[in-house]
């Protein structure tokens, strides 16, 4: 067998079996213990994130980062946590305590939730639920609520608007996310992760890349990231939504923040990179979790990579991008695939990804057509020169009026 | 084994605190939370005698489908009749709003 | 007492006593909260009655778009949402009456029908209630017509919404 | 098309003008008169075709162009509008044509269109003249255009419809429509300056008194039908049996058969619209009027109208006479014709206005066809009927040619003299030489110059009729009138024409525009020629150069042959001296006058008075009738009838209501029914009052009350129907 995941499920289960415990305790006590075993593995990991994106961040900014504490400053994230933990927790005045202390709480635990029915290997997942990607929707849709009612509970004016920017930001580009989600439903026929993981001998960022790039970019959106980082833009609204928070209640947006980029990672490879899929990871389960943890982690440095190349974008041009190019790209790209898998369903696997590659081709270049010709007629809008001052000409225009009857 | 009364009553207690938040708060968008638990109740419901009485027919949860979508509307509708009433008459407490006063 | 049935007494409590929060509570926001909770209870309840597509609709439906959507109306009428005064309204005592005999009315007419301690059916296993909800919303011997209409209600409130909410100025 | 189509559509263009201008261009000028003028073309061209068609015909009185259809049924019977052109409305047609037309042309002048705007023109009063300033900067006033022109010719254009209704008509009925029209038409043109109260009284007189012929006529229109159940001229005329059928019933009035007491009744109405005495006295008064309608209605065809029934009906006065005997209704219209003839010529005599002295010789002269028909000369009334209308259109046309060069004099000195007395002219022959020569010829036409003119002829043929049927006291009647008529119309031109100007206006009078001479010329023409077609065959020297058309053309309406009386050299001398002795006279006595009085009068003496006054008729009248009228209206039926007898009835009937109605009020309607509804009311505003407080406009309380009451009911319905079971 050789998976240490099924070995330990197998040994609890005689053990409760041998306390005497009924057959629906057991139940009750094995899940427990596995949704234990995987936020603290998720946590764990989420350490390990801050030093992964300090260290990536300057090398990006052409430094070296933290390389104090341990080998390559591996040990600096612990110091930052013992820092946070020890710090004064601050409560301002007039804040909604029970909201103020809640909202950190859904901030990371939505983010773990997440890991629920993400697939780690074949056996090593928290759930198989029928309907996986809608969870992972509506898991996001909980933490958009963390972030208003962290806005909202600091009554703090700054707050508030990042909480009411970060809201129309998120609910707008969940859109398209969704949409693009859904095309790996259609290719796999099924809406549970497992399934879709399972489904995938050909991984859908083939069969559909249009989808995932769509899925990459809203996710950046979600995350607030740059170049979507409106939420928390530093020079406007000095930090966003956790301006009032210290301590450790800060310490777990962070740490929301960077799982969530993680996650983001885990659910991209999931859907379209195959998840756990890789040479030898359905014999050797535990090879598989390899898999997934470095497709994820590539994402998460695109992610990264994407976040320190490109500058703000104004809130505007953040809402118009996604209404009037992302969302109805990505409705063009579900209805194109819909179809064409219908119509290519019962066909040789090859000519279906052929012609799903062919279509996906031709959705780029359509849009990137689509998107020369308006950036130009955009662009030679904003570069017609602006009359700034007329040069002087005949008599003064203001004085002309008091002039007027008397030239008649 | 949860009876299929625990359900009914659930659901029955929920649209009754529902139905009190409806006729009982003053704000608007009090109500339509009200509003909401009622309708939470009927869904509740539905599935229940669904997954109760005849699971082979998927009647119940594809009407709780369309009790989303209604309630969605109707949210949705509310909540902008409740902003324009307040942009006017500068309150969203439904009993100040009686123009319909004898 | 099976732990199916703790669960459901220990998520019924905390839904009905959130909903109880909604109605009386008098700051609007936590009472927004409170609805968040009690909606997210229901979730709870039909996941226990085996239909999950319901659950994560109703989370993100209700949680995702709808009580936001209250807390941003709340915000939006913040001068009222503040208003430190009584939440409820002068016939209080009369809708505790009428929802108390409604509610009392329902059990003793649902206790004199046969089916009311009816027990769980087991499932088949062959169906997939996911599967069978998607063809019954989407084919023509389902309920496709309610299905469209239903999309065009909503179609017509977004519009309706917008044109009602605009502010001219 | 053939004829009888076109006959259909003679008369529809007018009537068609006339609606057009009224409701649509009532505010254009120029393109109402365009209308007018081209809807009289049409009707005149369609008038001609027929015309030229009807003389082509042989023994066309026998074959005439009939076509009716029914129009109106009366039990089993119906009353039938349709037309019909036998030789005398041929004759009729033709003249009516020509001078409605020529008129038409004539009101574009007269009325000065192409003038400017009056200064101070109002509706219902004539142009007062409009100031123009010279280029030179002076300014003077000239004559304006009439604020009322398209009305004008609106009512013109509905007069023509009448006239050419009664002429083309085939029976009784359709024919006394077009004569009512004209009637109308008559009234509302007299009228047409209802400004002036002169104008006013004018129209009502004409009005009244040509309603009394008219009523009567009626009778004998309804008595005919009775009597024959038909008014169609063809099934009556000219059916010998009806017509001896009618002879021989007696009426059982006065002795008189039917025919005759019909005939007379149609008569009357002859003397109505024809201005005979005793009901002459409208037609002067109605000089108020525009001059073309003078000319038109009351010279050249509406008059001539009367006269036209009387000789279309001669059949029906003449049935029952034997051998050339006359019938009653006869020897009443040559004893009324000839007195009338006499008794206007002399009124003439002594009247100043222009336009009177023409309105005078109009009635006597209409005495003589009258008085024609009444010695059985139909051939020779229908001659005069034609060659009168011409040349007395012609001289009321140059009167009012006259006057209006006499009022741009007027408005030329502003000098204020009536444009109208001939006592304020004198000289104009040089001034206005077209009006000069055709007013001549005009009067010499009316006076019965010798040989050339129209009048002659026809007037020579009446009075040849009468001293050959052995009528001497008709025929020296007739004579002496003709004496008189030669001298007041060498009178009325000398008095306008020859001399030296009296007045300051006269002398600077100006000659009127093309619109105006043109017909002036041509109706001179027609004066002269149309009296040609009828020159006696035995007449010396000329007889027989041209056939006498005339005689056996019309003739041939009658079923019975008229014979030519033959040739007497006494008649005939007898209208040579009266014509040229009139004239002589005439020229004698009035020329060279410098003054304003009139040398007649001083001969004369008090009989000259009676004249000027025209006998007192008015006066009689206002004494016999007038008066009579309102003291039988204001005393006896207002105060006595009407307020002792009929108030008095109609008071005590009320009375006897409102005691009934009292009683009904207080002892039924108050206590029981009011008293009902008071309490339906009540209860409900009590009802709604009691209920009101729910109405709190609280949606909340509403779904309270709303919940509370579901719940007691099913509770109730529970216990009622479920529990019991």
């Amino acid at each position: 067998m050789g998976d240490p995941v099924v070995l330990v499920s197998g040994w609890l289960g005689n053990l409760f079996v041998n306390w005497g415990l009924s057959n629906s305790w057991i139940i009750f006590l094995k899940t427990l213990i596995g949704v234990l075993a995987i936020a603290s593995l998720v946590l764990v990991t989420d350490i390990f994130l801050v030093w992964v994106e300090r260290k990536v961040v300057a090398r990006f900014q052409d430094r070296l980062g933290p390389n104090r504490l341990g080998p390559f400053g591996l040990i600096q994230p612990v110091a930052d946590v013992i820092k946070l933990l020890i710090k004064e927790n601050i409560t301002p005045q007039g804040a909604d305590k029970f909201i103020y202390n809640l909202a950190p709480i859904l901030a990371l635990g939505t983010v773990i939730m997440i890991w629920a029915v993400i697939p780690l290997s074949p056996t090593a997942f928290g759930t198989d639920v029928n309907v996986g990607v809608l969870y992972i929707v509506a898991i996001g849709s909980i933490s958009t609520l963390g972030i208003i009612m962290a806005g909202w509970s600091s009554n703090n004016k700054y707050a508030l608007i990042a909480a009411f920017r970060t809201v129309a930001q998120m609910i707008s580009y969940e859109i398209p996310m969704v949409i693009s989600l859904l095309v790996p439903v259609i290719l796999a026929k099924t809406m549970g992760i497992n399934s879709i993981v399972a489904a995938q001998k050909i991984w859908f960022i083939v069969l559909a890349p249009v989808a995932g790039i769509i899925f990459l970019i809203s996710s950046q959106a979600e995350l607030g990231r740059a170049p979507f980082d409106i939420p928390e833009a530093e020079s406007e609204i000095v930090a966003g939504f956790h301006i009032e928070y210290t301590g450790m209640k800060f310490g777990l947006f962070y740490a929301g923040e960077l799982l969530h980029a993680l996650t983001i990672g885990g659910i991209f490879s999931s859907l379209f990179l195959g998840g756990w899929r890789g040479p030898g990871a359905e014999a050797y389960p535990i090879l598989g979790i390899v898999y997934f943890f470095i497709k994820a982690f590539f994402i998460y440095w695109v992610i990264m990579w994407l976040k320190y190349s490109f500058p703000r974008i104004r809130i505007d041009q953040m809402l118009s991008f996604n209404w009037k190019f992302l969302a109805p790209l990505a409705l063009a790209t579900l209805m194109i695939v819909a179809v064409l898998d219908k119509v290519f369903q019962n066909s040789p696997m090859w000519l279906y990804t052929i012609v799903m590659l062919i279509a996906n081709g031709v959705i780029i270049l359509a849009t990137l057509q689509i998107v020369h010709t308006f950036g130009r007629r955009e662009r030679q809008k904003v570069a017609v020169p602006k009359p700034i001052a007329a040069p002087e000409q005949g008599p003064n225009p203001s004085q002309s009026p008091a002039q007027t009857p008397t030239q008649i | 084994m949860i009876p299929l009364a625990w359900f009914l009553i659930f659901s029955a207690a929920l649209f009754s605190i529902g139905l009190f938040g409806v006729l009982a708060r003053k704000n608007a968008v009090a109500i339509l939370m009200g509003v909401e638990l009622m309708l939470n109740s009927v869904n509740v419901n539905l599935v229940a005698f669904w997954r109760y009485l005849n699971p082979e027919w998927i009647a119940g949860q594809a009407f709780a489908v369309i009790v989303f979508a209604v309630a969605a509307a109707e949210v949705a509708v509310g909540l902008a009749l409740i902003i324009s009433v307040y942009r006017r008459r500068n309150t969203i407490v439904a009993d100040d709003i009686d123009m319909l006063k004898f | 007492m099976t732990p199916l049935q703790v669960i459901f007494i220990f998520v019924a409590a905390i839904t009905l006593g959130a909903a109880v929060m909604v109605v009386t509570t008098k700051n609007l926001i936590h009472a927004a909260l409170w609805l968040i909770l009690s909606l997210f209870g229901i979730a709870v309840f039909f996941v226990i009655l085996s239909a999950g597509f319901l659950a994560v609709a109703q989370v993100v439906i209700y949680i995702g778009a709808i009580a936001i959507l209250m807390i941003f109306a709340i915000m939006l009428t913040r001068r009222i949402a503040r208003d430190a005064g009584p939440q409820l309204n002068s016939g209080w005592i009369w809708a505790a009456l009428v929802s108390a005999f409604l509610f009392g009315g329902l059990v003793w007419l649902m206790g004199n029908w046969e089916g009311f301690y009816r027990s769980l059916p087991e499932l088949n296993p062959s169906l997939d209630p996911l599967n069978q909800l998607g063809q019954a919303l989407v084919s023509p011997q389902g309920y496709i017509i309610p299905f469209e209409v239903a999309s065009i209600l909503l179609v017509a409130a977004l519009i309706g919404a917008i044109m009602v909410a605009w502010d001219k100025q | 098309m053939t004829t009888e189509t076109i006959i259909w559509f003679i008369p529809l263009p007018p009537l068609l003008a006339f609606f057009i201008i009224v409701l649509l261009t009532n505010r254009y000028k120029a393109l109402s008169h365009t209308i007018a003028i081209g809807a009289a073309f049409l009707s005149w061209l369609a008038s001609m075709v027929v015309f030229v068609r009807a003389i082509q015909v042989e023994h066309l009185g026998e074959h005439p162009f009939i076509s009716s259809i029914n129009w109106l049924p009366t039990g089993e019977k119906w009353f039938s509008i349709g037309i019909q052109i036998d030789p005398l409305s041929a004759a009729t047609l033709f003249f009516v044509a020509w001078t409605i037309l020529m008129i038409f042309l004539y009101s574009v002048g007269y009325h000065n269109f192409g003038q400017p705007v009056g200064d101070h023109d109002v509706k219902g009063l004539p142009p007062f003249g409009a100031t123009v300033e010279n280029p030179d900067g002076h300014k003077h006033l000239v004559p304006s255009i009439e604020p009322m022109y398209s009305r004008f010719f609106a009512f013109i254009g509905l007069f023509a419809f009448g006239m050419y209704l009664l002429v083309i008509s085939d029976n009784l009925l359709t024919l006394f429509v077009g004569w009512e029209i004209m009637g109308l038409c008559s009234y509302l043109l007299i009228g047409f300056w209802y400004g002036k109260p002169s104008a006013r009284a004018a129209m009502i007189k004409a009005f009244i008194t040509t309603r009394v012929g008219d009523v009567i006529m009626f009778l004998g229109i309804a008595y005919l039908y009775s009597a024959t159940g038909t008014l169609n001229y063809r099934q009556i005329l000219y059916n010998k049996e009806a017509l001896h059928q009618l002879a021989n019933t007696e009426s059982g009035f006065l002795g008189l058969s039917a025919a005759s007491l019909i005939g007379l009744l149609l008569f009357i109405g002859a003397i109505g619209k024809s201005a005979q005495w005793p009901l002459h006295v409208w037609l002067p008064d109605a000089m108020e009027g525009p001059t073309p309608v003078s000319a038109m209605i009351h010279a050249a065809t509406m008059v001539s109208a009367g006269v036209y029934m009387a000789i279309r009906v001669f059949p029906l006065l003449s049935a029952g006479a034997e051998n050339g005997g006359l019938t009653s209704p006869m020897m009443t219209m040559a004893f009324i014709g000839s007195f009338t003839a006499l008794f206007a010529a002399t009124i003439a005599l002594a009247q100043n206005d222009i336009k009177r002295v023409l309105a005078y010789s109009t009635i006597s002269q209409l005495g003589y066809m009258i008085a024609a028909l009444g010695i059985g000369a139909y051939v020779a009334a229908t001659f005069h009927l034609i060659t009168h209308a011409f040349f007395k259109a012609l001289l009321f046309l140059g009167s009012g040619s006259v006057i209006h060069g006499m009022e741009q004099g007027v408005l030329h000195t502003g000098e204020h003299v009536n444009p109208q007395d001939m006592f304020n002219m004198g000289g104009l022959r040089k001034k206005m030489p077209v009006t000069f020569w055709t007013f001549l010829i005009g009067g010499f036409a009316l006076s019965g110059f010798p040989l050339v003119t129209a009048g002659f002829w026809s007037k020579d043929e009446i009075l040849a009729d009468a001293f050959g049927n052995n009528h001497l006291a008709v025929f020296f009647t007739l004579a002496l009138a003709a004496m008189l008529t030669a001298f007041y119309t060498m009178r009325q031109i000398t008095l306008t024409f020859l001399g030296k100007p009296r007045t300051r206006a006269a002398q600077h009078a100006q000659e009127t525009p093309w619109t105006m001479t043109v017909p002036l010329v041509v109706l001179a023409v027609f004066a002269v020629v149309a009296g040609w077609s009828g020159i006696p065959e035995h007449f010396p020297l000329i007889g027989g150069l041209v056939p006498n058309w005339f005689h056996e053309f019309v003739s041939g309406t009658l079923l019975e042959e008229i014979g030519v009386v033959p040739f007497s050299i006494m008649p005939l001398l007898t209208s040579l001296f009266v014509a040229l002795g009139g004239l002589l006279i005439g020229w004698l006595v009035y020329r060279g006058i410098e003054t304003k009085t009139d040398p007649v009068e001083a001969a004369l003496g008090p009989v000259h008075k009676i004249l000027k006054n025209k006998y007192y008729f008015d006066e009689l009248y206002d004494w016999l009738f007038v008066r009579p009228a309102f003291w039988i209206s204001e005393t006896f039926t207002y105060l006595w009838v009407d307020r002792v007898v009929i108030d008095g009835f109609l008071h005590f009937i009320a009375g006897i209501a409102f005691s009934l109605g009292g009683l009904f009020r207080n002892y039924i309607d108050k206590p029981v029914v009011n008293g009902f509804g008071d309490l339906v009311g009540n209860t409900a505003k009590r009802l709604g009052q009691l209920l009101r407080p729910i109405q709190t406009g609280r949606v909340q309380q509403y779904m309270i009350s709303a919940l509370v009451f579901v719940a007691a009911v099913s509770v109730l319905f529970y216990y009622l129907f479920i529990a019991v079971q």
